[in-house]
C-alpha cells in the first residue's frame, strides 16, 4: 500500500471497523471540524478504546479512596507510590494480559510481566518483586494444561531472565475461565521518596527520545482489538501478530534507565505499552498540558516499509519514550550506549496542545491532545442485577446430605486444584534473586527485606471469584479483607492496594452491575481498613461466545513490617505449642469450596463479613506478632478450619508437625469443619503466651478460642478427623503435578 | 584479599554475591565490567549467576567472548582462583576452563528450590573447610543445570577427584530422586585439574544468613578466604589439608 | 511454507524413514535469539553477517508405508504439535 | 558431520547468500526435549514415531565473494559460537 493513501479522509465505515460507534465518529468529526485521515483514525481509535480511555469505568473508579498520609502518587501515573518512611517509597501496580495469554500463553504471559516491570521502573523504582495472579479453566477442558504449562513457563521465562524474583501469587481453576483465562501480574519497586519520575512532559522544545527495541508490526491494534473486543472464538484464525518478549533487552533497559535516573538529564519518561508510541507520547503531553511533535522517519523500525499508521500503533515490547532536558541528549545516549542500547531523538515537546506526527516530510496526524484524553468519551453504562440472582443465592442446607467419612472429605478437598499446593507453579520461578526474599511463595504472604534498612515489605494477592459471582459486593469486600489478613498473618501492616478488575463486557447491564457492586465493595473495605488504592487496571470484555468470566476483582495488598525480623509464617513450628483460633465460626457454607468439590454445587451467598470485626481480628493478630507472642499465624480461607489446620501442619518446608484439636459441636459438622466464615486466623504459640493473647483479644472484643496443641505426626480433630500428616501432604503436594503430567495430551489443545 | 565479581549484561546474582562478600563476610570486592580488560589485581574472580546475554543461544555461550573473559582465562591459566556459580559455571564450561557442559533440565522446566549437596572432596581452596561427606543445604535455581560430559571425561573427573559436589537427599544419598535436573552422576559442582577453577549450579550466595533458610554457603566462601590467607596468593593449590 | 519431497515410491512394507522438520519464527515476529546471535557474530568479527533467525530442527524416525504417507503424517504432526502456528512457520523434508 | 554444498562458483562480487546451520545434540547426549516430543506425539496418536531429536536451525544472511568463502566463514562461525562441540554436532548448507 502506498502510505499516502492513509492521508485521505475516512468515513463512518472505517470508523466502525476501528471500533468506534457512529456517535463517537460524529463527535470526532465535529471536534476536528473535518473527517480524520486513516492515521488519525488509528490514533483516535486506540486512545478512545476501553483499554486506554477507561470510558466505561472512569465514573466508577473515582469512588475508590486514593489518598492518605503515605500516598505520594495515586492513580493516573504508571504506578502508585507510597511512602514507607526514612526517605524511601515503594511504587507498585498490577496489570492484566488475559487475551494475549490465551492466544499464545508463553509469550502472552511473558510480555505481561515485561509490561508491568516497565510500569514500575519508569517511576524510578528498582523492581524487587513480582506476584502473579492466575485463573485457568477446569482441568476437564482440553486446553487447560497447555495454557497452564505455557503461562507459567512464560512468567518464569521473563521474570527469571530479567532477574526480579516472583515471590507469590494466587491460582484458581474454574470452568468459568475455560475460554478466557486471566493472567494478572504485579510488580513492586523501591525508590527514594523525593525522586519520583513521572510521565509528565515539560519544557517546550525539549527533545523526545526513543530507546529500546526497534518497532515492528507487533500487535498492531492489539490494545483495541485484543483487549477490548469480545472474543468470538475466531481469535486464532485472525491470528493477530503476537508480541514476543525479549527479557534480555528489558534487563538492559531497566539498568540503563535506573542509571540515567541518577543523573539530572530527564524530565519525563513512560514505557510504550498498549498503543505504543501513540499513547506514551499523547499521555506525556496531556499530563504536562503541552503538545508533542514526532518525526516518524526517525523511529527505528524492524520491518521494512512500515507505514506511519503502523509505526504509531505498533505494540513492540521493550521500548521507552522519554523527554530529556535540552542539551542532555548526548548524556542520555552515552548511558544507553554503555548498555548497548540506542537512544534516538524522535520529536519535541511543543506548546500548541496538539499531537502532531510527520512522515516523509508531510504531516500525517494533527489532533488536539485534549480530544484524545480528557475529552475522550465517558459512559455511565446501565447496570442491572441479573434476574436469576435470587435463585442462585438460595441454598437449602437441609437438602445437602452430610458425608460420613470426614477424613475422606478432607483428603478430597486437599486434592482440589484450588486448595492444593501451588509448588508445581512457583518452583519454576526464581523467588530468590536479589537476595531479599525472607518468605517466598508457600505461606500466606511473601516477605522481602529492604536492604540497608530494618524494613520489610509484605505482599499478597487475593480474589475468590466464586464469592464475587454469588455476590460481587461481598466478594470484593472479602478480597480486600483477605488480602489484608494475609499480610497481617505475616506480620505486616497493610498500607496500600492496587487492583485488577477483570470482568465481561461492560455493554451488558448484568456485567456492569457486577462491576459497580465490586467497586463499591472495594471502596467500603478500603475505607474501613484505611487503605488507599493507588493504582490499578481494568480488563473488560473477558468473554467468549457470549459467556462472561466470573467477576474477578483481584486485589494486591502491600504491607510494611518493621523490624523485618518480626515476620511470621503460617506453619506450626514447635511440638507442644498451643493452637488457638481468633474470630468466630458461623454456620456458613454458601459459595464454599466444600459445596463445589463435594456436592458439585455453586450456590448460596458468600460468608458474611463485618469489617469492624475484621479490623479488630487483624489488630489482635498484628499486636500479638509485634509482641512476639506467636509462632505461626494462618488465615482461614477456602476449605475452612479443617483445611487451614491441615495447611498449618503440612506446609512446613522441612518437617510436618501434627496437631490434636477439639472443636465444640455447635453446628452442622460440615459447616464447622469446612465452612468459610471470614475474619478468622489460626495461630500457634508457647503455652506461657496464651494468657497474654487471650487478654489482648478480650480487650478488643475478639473471640479467641484454644483449640488444642501441636503434637505428633497426625492431624486429629476430635471426634471427626484423624489422618497421618504424610498422607495429607502427599495428596496436597501431588494434586497439581499429577494433573499436569497426564501424558502430554495437552498439546493437542493448541488446536483449541 | 580482594574479590572481583564480573558483571555481564544479564548478570542477575552479581549484587547478591557482592552482598555476601562485602556485607556478610566483610571482605573487599570490586565489580568487573564485562567490557573492561583489567582484573584490578583481584585475588579471586567470581562469575555470578543470571542470564548473561539472555542466554539466548546457549547458556554462557556469548559471555565467554566478552573482553574481560580473555583476562579471566589468562588468570585461571596462571593458577588464579576462578569461581563460577550457575550461569558462571556455564560460562566456564563454554570457555573450556571446565570440562563438560550444562544442558536443559531433565524435566525441561526451570527449578527454584532448596537442594542438598554432599561435599566429595576437601583438598581444594573452595571446600577445605568442609568435612568430606558433609551435606550442605544450598538453593538451586536454573533451567539448564543438567551436567553432561562424555564417558571418558566423566571417568577422568572421578579418577582425579574433580567432582566436588553431588546432589543428595537429606540423608546424604545420591539417589535419582535427589537429582533435581538429571545431571550425570548427580554432579552439582566440579573443579579443574589444577584445582583452581570451580563451577557449581547451586547458589552459595543465597545461603549466607540464617533467615535465608540456610547459611551453609558461607563455608565455601570462608574456604576461599582461608586458603588465600594461608597461602598468600602464590601457591593456591598446595594449601589443602590432607595433601 | 511446506515442502514435500514425496516421491510416491512404495517403501518395502512399513519401513522406517526419517523426517527433518524445520520450524522458524514467522517473519513478522520478533526473534530475540536471532538478534542476539547476529550481535555476537558481529562482535566476534563476522561483520559480513546480516539477518539471523533461530528456529528449531526436529529429526524424527517414523514407520510409514510410503513416502507420501510419511509426508502426510509429518505435516499433521507439525500442525498439531511441532510448530506453534501463532508465531512459527514450518517446513519439512522426508529423507531421500 | 558437516556438509558442504560449496560449488566453488564465484558469486557476483560480494553478493549476499543464505546459510542454514543445523545444530543437533550429539547422539550420546541426553535430549530431554526430543524425548518429551516423542512422548507427546505418541499421546496424540502418532504411534509410528520412533526416536525424535530436537536441535537448532539457524538461518543466516551473509555477504561473501563466493560460495566457497561463505562455507568457510559459516564453518568458522559454527566452531566458534553456534555449536558447542562438547554436546552438539553441526552441519550446514549454503543456499543454492
Ligand atoms: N501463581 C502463583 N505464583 C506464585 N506463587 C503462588 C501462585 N499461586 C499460589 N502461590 C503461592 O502459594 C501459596 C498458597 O496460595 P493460596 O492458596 O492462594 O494461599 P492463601 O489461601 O493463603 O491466600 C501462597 O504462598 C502463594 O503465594
Ligand atoms: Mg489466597
Amino acid at each position: 500500500m502506498n502510505w499516502e493513501q492513509l492521508l485521505r479522509p475516512v468515513d463512518e465505515y472505517h470508523a466502525i471497523e476501528h471500533g468506534l460507534t457512529p456517535e463517537e465518529f460524529e463527535r470526532l468529526c465535529r471536534a476536528l471540524g473535518r473527517a480524520p485521515n486513516l492515521v488519525e483514525l488509528g490514533v483516535v481509535s486506540v486512545m478512545w478504546s476501553e483499554h486506554c480511555s477507561y470510558k466505561s469505568s472512569r465514573v466508577h473508579l473515582r469512588k475508590l479512596p486514593s489518598t492518605g498520609p503515605r500516598v505520594l502518587q495515586g492513580p493516573g501515573e504508571n504506578a502508585g507510590v507510597i511512602d514507607i518512611g526514612d526517605g524511601l517509597a515503594v511504587a507498585f501496580k498490577i496489570e492484566s494480559h488475559n487475551h494475549p495469554s490465551y492466544v499464545e500463553p508463553y509469550q502472552g504471559a511473558a510480555t505481561g510481566v515485561g509490561g508491568i516491570l516497565r510500569d514500575v521502573f519508569t517511576m524510578g523504582a528498582r523492581p524487587i518483586a513480582i506476584l502473579d495472579s492466575l485463573r485457568f479453566g477446569s482441568f476437564d477442558h482440553p486446553r487447560t494444561r497447555y495454557l497452564v504449562e505455557g503461562v507459567v513457563a512464560g512468567i518464569g521465562g521473563y521474570g527469571n531472565c530479567v532477574g526480579v524474583p516472583t515471590v507469590g501469587g494466587d491460582t484458581y481453576f474454574d470452568a468459568g475461565y475455560n475460554a478466557n483465562i486471566l493472567v494478572n501480574a504485579f510488580t513492586i519497586g523501591v525508590l527514594p521518596a523525593n525522586r519520583i519520575f513521572r510521565a509528565r512532559a515539560a519544557g517546550v522544545g525539549n527533545p523526545v527520545m526513543y530507546v529500546g527495541s526497534k518497532t515492528g508490526r507487533d500487535g498492531i491494534h492489539g490494545a483495541s482489538l485484543l483487549a477490548s473486543a469480545e472474543f468470538r472464538g475466531e481469535a486464532e484464525e485472525k491470528r493477530p501478530t503476537v508480541q514476543v518478549g525479549d527479557p534480555f533487552t528489558e534487563k538492559l533497559l531497566l539498568e540503563a534507565c535506573l542509571e540515567l535516573m541518577e543523573q539530572d538529564a530527564i524530565v519525563a519518561i513512560q514505557d510504550m505499552g498498549a498503543a505504543g508510541l501513540t499513547s506514551s507520547s499523547v499521555e506525556m503531553a496531556a499530563r504536562g498540558q503541552l503538545g508533542i511533535w514526532l518525526d516518524l522517519d526517525r523511529v527505528p523500525t524492524r520491518a521494512q516499509g512500515m507505514t506511519p499508521y503502523e509505526i504509531l500503533l505498533s505494540e513492540s515490547q521493550e521500548r521507552m519514550l522519554l523527554v530529556a532536558r535540552a542539551g542532555c541528549e548526548d548524556q542520555v545516549r552515552d548511558v544507553f550506549a554503555k548498555w548497548d542500547l540506542e537512544a534516538v531523538v524522535v520529536g519535541r515537546v511543543t506548546d500548541d496542545g496538539l499531537f502532531r506526527a510527520s512522515y516523509g516530510g508531510r504531516e500525517v496526524a494533527r489532533l488536539p491532545i485534549a480530544l484524545l484524553t480528557d475529552e475522550a468519551p465517558v459512559y455511565d453504562r446501565p447496570a442491572r442485577a441479573p434476574s436469576d440472582l435470587d435463585a442462585r443465592q438460595r441454598l437449602r442446607l437441609e437438602e445437602i446430605p452430610q458425608p460420613h467419612d470426614w477424613n475422606a472429605v478432607l483428603l478430597q478437598l486437599l486434592d482440589s486444584p484450588n486448595l492444593a499446593s501451588k509448588s508445581w507453579i512457583y518452583r519454576q520461578y526464581d523467588s530468590l534473586v536479589r537476595g531479599n526474599t525472607v518468605v517466598g511463595p508457600g505461606s500466606d504472604a511473601a516477605v522481602l527485606r529492604i536492604k540497608g534498612t530494618d524494613k520489610g515489605l509484605v505482599l499478597s494477592v487475593d480474589c475468590n471469584s466464586r464469592y464475587c459471582l454469588q455476590d460481587p459486593y461481598v466478594g470484593a469486600v472479602i478480597a480486600v479483607a483477605e488480602a489484608a489478613r494475609n499480610v497481617v498473618c505475616a506480620g505486616g501492616e497493610p498500607i496500600g492496594v492496587t487492583d485488577c478488575l477483570n470482568f465481561g463486557s461492560p455493554e451488558k447491564p448484568e456485567v456492569m452491575w457486577q462491576f459497580v457492586e465490586a467497586i463499591h465493595g472495594i471502596r467500603d473495605a478500603c475505607i474501613a481498613l484505611r487503605l488507599p488504592v493507588v493504582s490499578g487496571n481494568v480488563s473488560f470484555y473477558n468473554e467468549t461466545e457470549g459467556h462472561s468470566i466470573p467477576p474477578t476483582p483481584t486485589i494486591a495488598m502491600v504491607g510494611l513490617l518493621e523490624p523485618v525480623r518480626a515476620f511470621t509464617t503460617q506453619w506450626f513450628k514447635n511440638e507442644g505449642d498451643v493452637i488457638a483460633l481468633l474470630g468466630q465460626t458461623r454456620e456458613e457454607l454458601g459459595a464454599s469450596e466444600y459445596l463445589a468439590v463435594i456436592h458439585g454445587q455453586v450456590a448460596g451467598v458468600p460468608p458474611w463479613i463485618d469489617l469492624a470485626v475484621e479490623r479488630k481480628v487483624q489488630e489482635v493478630c498484628l499486636r500479638a506478632i509485634r509482641e512476639g507472642l506467636l509462632a505461626s499465624a494462618h488465615d482461614v480461607s477456602e476449605g475452612g478450619l479443617a483445611v487451614a489446620l491441615a495447611e498449618c501442619c503440612i506446609t512446613h518446608p522441612e518437617a510436618a508437625l501434627g496437631a490434636v484439636v477439639e472443636l465444640p459441636a455447635s453446628m452442622r459438622t460440615d459447616a464447622l469443619l469446612f465452612g468459610e466464615s471470614q475474619s478468622r486466623i489460626v495461630v500457634s504459640l508457647k503455652r506461657r503466651n496464651w494468657a497474654r493473647l487471650r487478654d489482648l483479644a478480650q480487650q478488643l472484643g475478639v473471640p479467641c478460642t484454644m483449640l488444642g496443641e501441636v503434637r505428633g505426626r497426625r492431624l486429629v480433630i476430635h471426634p471427626w478427623i484423624d489422618v497421618e500428616c504424610s498422607a495429607l501432604r502427599e495428596v496436597w503436594a501431588s494434586a497439581l503435578p499429577r494433573r499436569m503430567e497426564l501424558a502430554a495430551v495437552h498439546d493437542e489443545a493448541r488446536q483449541g | 584479599m580482594r574479590w572481583g565479581v564480573v558483571v555481564f549484561p544479564g548478570s542477575n546474582d552479581d549484587q547478591d554475591t557482592l552482598w555476601a562478600i562485602e556485607q556478610v563476610l566483610c571482605e573487599p570486592a570490586v565489580r568487573l565490567w564485562h567490557k573492561d580488560t583489567d582484573l584490578q589485581g583481584v585475588d579471586v574472580v567470581v562469575l555470578p549467576g543470571g542470564f548473561s546475554y539472555g542466554d539466548y543461544l546457549r547458556c554462557g555461550a556469548m559471555a565467554r567472548f566478552s573482553p574481560i573473559m580473555e583476562k579471566v582465562i589468562e588468570f585461571a591459566n596462571r593458577g588464579g582462583l576462578v569461581w563460577g556459580i550457575c550461569n558462571g559455571f556455564q560460562v566456564l564450561c563454554e570457555a573450556g576452563l571446565l570440562p563438560g557442559a550444562l544442558v536443559r533440565n531433565r524435566d525441561r522446566r526451570f527449578v527454584c528450590a532448596m537442594s542438598y549437596v554432599r561435599v566429595e572432596e576437601t583438598d581444594t581452596p573452595f571446600t577445605h573447610l568442609c568435612r568430606r561427606g558433609e551435606v550442605l543445604r544450598i538453593p538451586i535455581k536454573h533451567g539448564e543445570g543438567c551436567y553432561v560430559a562424555d564417558a571418558a571425561t566423566l571417568e577422568r573427573l572421578e579418577r582425579n577427584r574433580q567432582v566436588l559436589l553431588r546432589y543428595v537427599d537429606s540423608n546424604g544419598r545420591a539417589t535419582r530422586e535427589a537429582n533435581p535436573n538429571g545431571s550425570l552422576g548427580n554432579i552439582a559442582g566440579v573443579v579443574n585439574e589444577g584445582r583452581n577453577v570451580f563451577g557449581l549450579m547451586p547458589h552459595p550466595e543465597h545461603a549466607v544468613e540464617k533467615w535465608m533458610g540456610s547459611d551453609d554457603g558461607l563455608k565455601l566462601f570462608q574456604s576461599v578466604i582461608a586458603a588465600q590467607r594461608g597461602a598468600g596468593a602464590a601457591d593456591l593449590t598446595a594449601v589443602a589439608p590432607g595433601h | 511454507m511446506r515442502k514435500f519431497t514425496a516421491a510416491f515410491v512404495r517403501l518395502p512394507e512399513e519401513e522406517s524413514v526419517r523426517a527433518r522438520v524445520f520450524v522458524m519464527p514467522k517473519k513478522e515476529v520478533l526473534d530475540p535469539q536471532g538478534k542476539a546471535v547476529a550481535r555476537s557474530l558481529h562482535a566476534l568479527g563476522f561483520t559480513e553477517v546480516g539477518e539471523v533467525r533461530v528456529g528449531k530442527l526436529i529429526e524424527l524416525e517414523l514407520r510409514a508405508s510410503d513416502r507420501h504417507q510419511a509426508a502426510e503424517r509429518t505435516e499433521a504432526m507439525c500442525r498439531k504439535l511441532l510448530a506453534n502456528g501463532v508465531i512459527e512457520d514450518f517446513s519439512f523434508e522426508i529423507e531421500e
